[in-house]
């Protein structure tokens, strides 16, 4: 069984893969334990969609991105940053709301971003991202650019009319983008089967004449491997693909939900006896690309890195009050506009200038 | 009781009075409702009642349309107010002209119930106050109550309301507790339309609705080691907006400030501050004084947040200032 | 071949039947030829969609509609509201914006409505009713009555989001409708293959795992049966249906548009050579249930019929001014309310009592 | 030149001026526009500069939001400004929010065309006027021109803007003749946020937008038959909003009132009198005059349309009554 893994994994061709990837993945276990241990100590304020479990959906399909590529996400997107490669300390920083954040602490952990990554959020209206993803390959197909775009989204964002509009969008107009639906079962509270008339969400893909498939998301190799091989026909044919990841989150909804009354406690071991981190570990193990000893460095590393991450968040900076505005607008010129406004205006938060009594 | 609990209280007892009365939303039934208005509901009353959707605001705000237009009386959940917006035809196409564009033949007897309000730092896609935009449509009907006792009345009133009711809560207001009126007769019910003056006053009148409410009667009290007494009137009725009692007491205390949770400029306190204007333009001291949130899309670090809201520091500033300007204080 | 079209079709079995499906559809004919006269002689506004060449489509497919039974159209619905039975005059009075039109008036061309026969509009937002009628449709369901709910759309409807998730809906909920797209491939002026990557439209019902199946929609025999089935079986069985007919237009997208600029003469002149109407007053005479001298009878007298409801609409009053505000609301209490906002208020007309002054 | 013809020449002369600039929208290629704005460009530019959309409003807006966030500067165009509001989401939770909720780090340069407008019998889901829905949100910026010059500036400037602008045009004003500017060096670009005396008058401050400034135009030269000079005044952007420009006028006038083809309850109306009233307090010889469209759902009938809308006849005789009650007539 070794040999078969290998053959289908060049996740394990080497120890130097094999190892970055399980890295990624430790590293987003620890920082959502981490996260979530904060968010209960209220430095974290907001929602908290933790990505514990989701661990190889995120690190599967994003590996093969390349710097020609652009990533969307959901709100749950903790995961999706760090396995972009977006500093860990900077990620915390903004649950944080810290000037230091990836966001400058204005998104919080629903918006996280990085435009040097081409990590183009977070985004906390379910399905509302995908067309806008969508766009995003528009321009690349427009500039004749060589890069695709991988767009994640969450099973209970396939029933948004966003969803559809997008992928017809997308395939009608032949446009390099991949579509990864993270099945994790739930929408909240409520499952695949009370949500979705057809509940093999792959297979919503031929509605538009899109090839979709479904993968075990919990099976870093074979998301890797049918991420790779859809974002390359993406890339090079302009065929856009729906790729389903069936996995499982471990935590609820967020942090302020238990997630058990919707769930069988059979159910939720079914899944953790099926970590990704440990599926992947043990066979990278057995493969002979890693040793034991190997992983618990690893991990060792992992925690110290984190524990850093949130010294650096905690110690930085809040967003200067000052700056309320700066944002709203991407115009330079827009500021001067608006402050024409004053005449008790109740733009900004200027002193007004009582002149109807001067 | 709390807010919560008063909205629950009216659910169910309206589930209990009219068999044409079901709820229909996302998380509102196994999951007990995002905010927990709903708790309990669909054990009691089992899924049909009780309807659990998918993520899927169009087609449920639709389908209750379709449904009222049937005669059923569908109170449709919206988990906030900001998803509204992938709604919007139905609610500001569809909802809100069914009963003109088919001649009166048809109505839309339907109450979508949804929470605006920031405060927990949602950020920018969760935590707007939009029902300016409902107020602004004819057709529609919109109501924002600020204590369990509006909740309850004004709730129970929507449900029997034969027009499409915008039913607008607010996240920091679930757990407000105050009491619910004894049935006298009159079931408690708040009638649509009728501002409330929830603390009287000769100096200054303030007017606000929701959760601001709150924050108006905290500065009056304030205002009050100073001397002042504030009028606290609550709108509790956007469309239709009961102008009558907000001028009533303007021409009384010659004074007027307008605060609200969402964006100032187009906003609700337009509508009120040019209202008051017209009606008591010779009986003002000085301009109506408006306070709003600040007009940026919320966001997310706590110290930027509390800037951007109307919180009552500053109400008061602008309360003072007025006084101020009139040479009270 | 005779033999076979009466096999297949109750609509021949005698002749009051095909009478009435051949009075129908010429009804529609002749009532749209008259209706884009008036139009262009200015005695109708606002905007004016034909359904001439989508007879049999409309036809076929509201015959089998019981007492029980509700429809929703969208706004090329003139054929829709004659093929369920509303008077032609009542339907001519709205479009002459007449009070004794099916609306009052209020609501012209776009927004046809029947309350007796269950005919619920008539609506202007492409695809926004599909959720409406997922709506009916669940009241009856939860009435447990014996109704199901027709709805037609068009071939560009089916791109909205409003499709899909209303779609979704009826197929999760189980819901006693049938969606019936009439496709005449063009959504103004732009294809189908312009607009939708599956271009075969039924086929988009798997994503609901609903049944989907297309027929010949200028053959109201064919469309008949297909209606017939899907309609029972969602009545009986709670499985909704997608019903693509497949037709066309003869004119323009609406009375403004020519029509010729996306489409060739000749694609246009093979579909005339295969007129709804045509086909099946052939079929009926070649079957022996009508002659073609009933034929010719029918079509004065439908002749008669569409000039006397002109007449009629022509000479009915005006909706009064003084009910401007009648409609907008259901609730008699209205009025009342909305009159306490009359201080210095921009609401209704009335005369402001200019009190700041007094 | 028409409306329609400087819209059209300012799309042609921005795709011809850089290339990351295109269209997209229904019909607007082989169609050549639902209004026959782009007539012609599909033809001159293809089909990557010119991109025809099926009906999929949600989308093909969220999909120009896409392309801005990449650099590219799509405008899209909405056949009427009623089906914008199956993409509102995309409109107010999306391109409004994505410059402050990214911390400045993206924005998001697209211009939204749409046409608004009543007076054709199209009836209550297509004769609608809904920017100040717009203009209450802050992230977005509002225009809406009302000559074929504003239309053909204001226009290129939105194009080069880089934050969303929602161009809001009138299905009236298409046929509307006027010259635009000779390229003097400014390439006739109109800024966003400054609003524009149209006809001077020191009796009365008339303010407007879009085609009523057109109607207003009409009431002051029958105004001024009666010894009356009305200043008429074009707000031409909703936000930012020129409170400056009015408040000057009405400083000299004493006298305002604001007319607009939508609702007036919580209509743009409502902002600008609420600071007319606070800025001019002590000018002021009587309330703000509000003029609007009746408060209900566009009926379809010609009489009840014409009843419904703010014609001209209506405005004067709000201007009239405002002047006898200021003692002027
Ligand atoms: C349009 C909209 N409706 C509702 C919500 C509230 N909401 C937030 S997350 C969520 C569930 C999403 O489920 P899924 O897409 O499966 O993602 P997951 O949480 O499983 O990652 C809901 C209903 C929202 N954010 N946007
Ligand atoms: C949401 C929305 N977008 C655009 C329009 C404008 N519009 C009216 S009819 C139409 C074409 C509809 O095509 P189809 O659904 O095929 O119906 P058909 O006209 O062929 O009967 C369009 C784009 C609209 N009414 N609603
Ligand atoms: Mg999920
Ligand atoms: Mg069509």
């Amino acid at each position: 069984m070794s040999s078969s893994v290998e053959q289908h994994s060049p996740l394990l061709r080497d120890a130097a893969a094999a190892r970055r990837i399980l890295r990624q993945m430790v590293l987003i276990r620890r920082f959502e334990e981490r996260t979530e241990e904060q968010y209960t100590r209220a430095r974290i304020g907001g929602y908290c969609h933790l990505a514990i479990g989701e661990e190889a959906a995120n690190v599967g399909a994003i590996e093969p991105l390349t710097d020609a590529d652009y990533l969307f996400g959901s709100y749950r997107d903790h995961g999706t940053a760090l396995a972009v490669g977006s500093d860990p300390a900077a990620v915390m920083g903004e649950l944080f709301g810290k000037a230091t954040g990836v966001a400058g602490g204005y998104g919080g952990s629903m918006h996280l971003v990085d435009v040097e990554r081409r990590f183009l959020g977070g985004w906390g209206i379910v399905g509302g991202h995908l067309p806008i993803a969508v766009g995003a390959a528009l321009a690349l197909d427009y500039r004749e650019a060589d890069g695709v775009v991988l767009c994640q989204l969450g099973d209970g964002a396939m029933n948004t009319g966003a969803f559809h509009e997008a992928l017809n969008l997308a395939a009608l107009w032949k446009l390099p983008i991949v579509f990864q639906v993270i099945n994790n079962q739930y929408g909240m509270g409520t499952s695949v089967a009370m949500a979705s008339a057809e509940t093999e969400l792959w297979k919503r893909a031929a509605a538009y004449e899109m090839h979709g498939e479904r993968v075990d998301g919990n099976d870093v190799d074979a998301v890797y491997e049918a991420a790779s091989r859809l974002l390359q026909i993406a890339r090079e044919q302009r065929r856009p693909a729906l790729l389903e990841t069936l996995t499982y989150r471990f935590r609820g909804h967020s942090v302020a939900d238990a997630g058990k009354v919707y769930r069988t406690p059979e159910e939720i071991a079914a899944w953790k006896a099926r970590d990704p981190i440990e599926l992947f570990a043990a066979r990278a193990i057995e493969a002979g690309v890693l040793t034991a000893d190997d992983v618990a460095v690893l991990r060792r590393d992992v925690d110290t890195q984190v524990s850093d991450a949130i010294k650096e968040a905690a110690s930085a900076p809040s967003p200067d009050v000052a700056h309320l505005y700066d944002n709203v607008y991407g115009d330079a010129g827009t500021g001067e506009q608006f402050a024409r406004m004053d005449t008790a205006a109740p733009f900004g938060e200027r002193r007004e200038t009582r002149n109807w009594r001067t | 009781m709390t807010y919560r609990e008063a909205l629950r209280r009216a659910l169910d007892e309206e589930l209990e009075r009219d068999d044409n009365v079901f709820l229909m939303g996302e998380e509102i039934g196994r999951f007990e409702g995002s905010y927990k208005v709903t708790a309990g509901l669909w054990k009691k009353w089992g899924g049909k009642r009780v309807r659990e959707t998918p993520i899927s605001e169009e087609g449920f705000v639709g389908a209750g349309i379709g449904a009222a237009m049937l005669g059923l009386r569908p109170v449709v959940e919206i988990m906030t107010v900001n998803f509204i917006l992938v709604a919007m035809d139905m609610v500001v196409n569809h909802a809100a002209k069914i009963s003109q564009m088919f001649g009166g033949k048809i109505n839309v007897p339907m109450v979508i119930r949804t929470p605006g309000g920031a405060g927990a730092q949602l950020t920018a896609q969760h935590s707007q106050s939009l029902e300016v935009m409902f107020a602004h449509t004819p057709g529609l009907k919109v109501v924002a109550p600020s204590s369990p006792a509006d909740a309850y009345g004004l709730l129970k009133t929507a449900i029997r309301d034969d027009d499409p009711v915008l039913f607008m809560e607010n996240l920091i207001l679930y757990n407000q507790t105050g009491p619910i009126p004894d049935d006298d007769g009159d079931e408690g019910l708040v009638p649509i339309g009728r501002a409330n003056v929830v603390r009287p006053g000769d100096d200054l009148t303030m007017v606000a609705h929701s959760y601001t409410v709150r924050r108006c009667l905290t500065v009056a009290d304030r205002l009050s080691q100073l001397g002042v007494q504030a009028e606290v009137i609550d709108l509790r009725s956007l469309r239709p907006l009961d102008v009558d009692t907000v001028v009533d007491s303007v021409r009384r205390t010659g004074r007027c400030l307008v605060a609200e949770e969402g964006w100032s400029t187009f906003g609700v306190g337009a509508e009120v501050a040019a209202r008051v204007h017209r009606a008591c333009f010779d009986d003002l001291d000085a301009p109506v004084e408006r306070v709003g949130g600040a007009e940026v899309p919320m966001p997310y670090a706590k110290p930027l947040e509390m800037a951007a809201m109307p919180l009552e520091d500053k109400i008061e500033a602008a309360a003072r200032g007025l006084l101020r300007d009139c040479g009270v204080l």
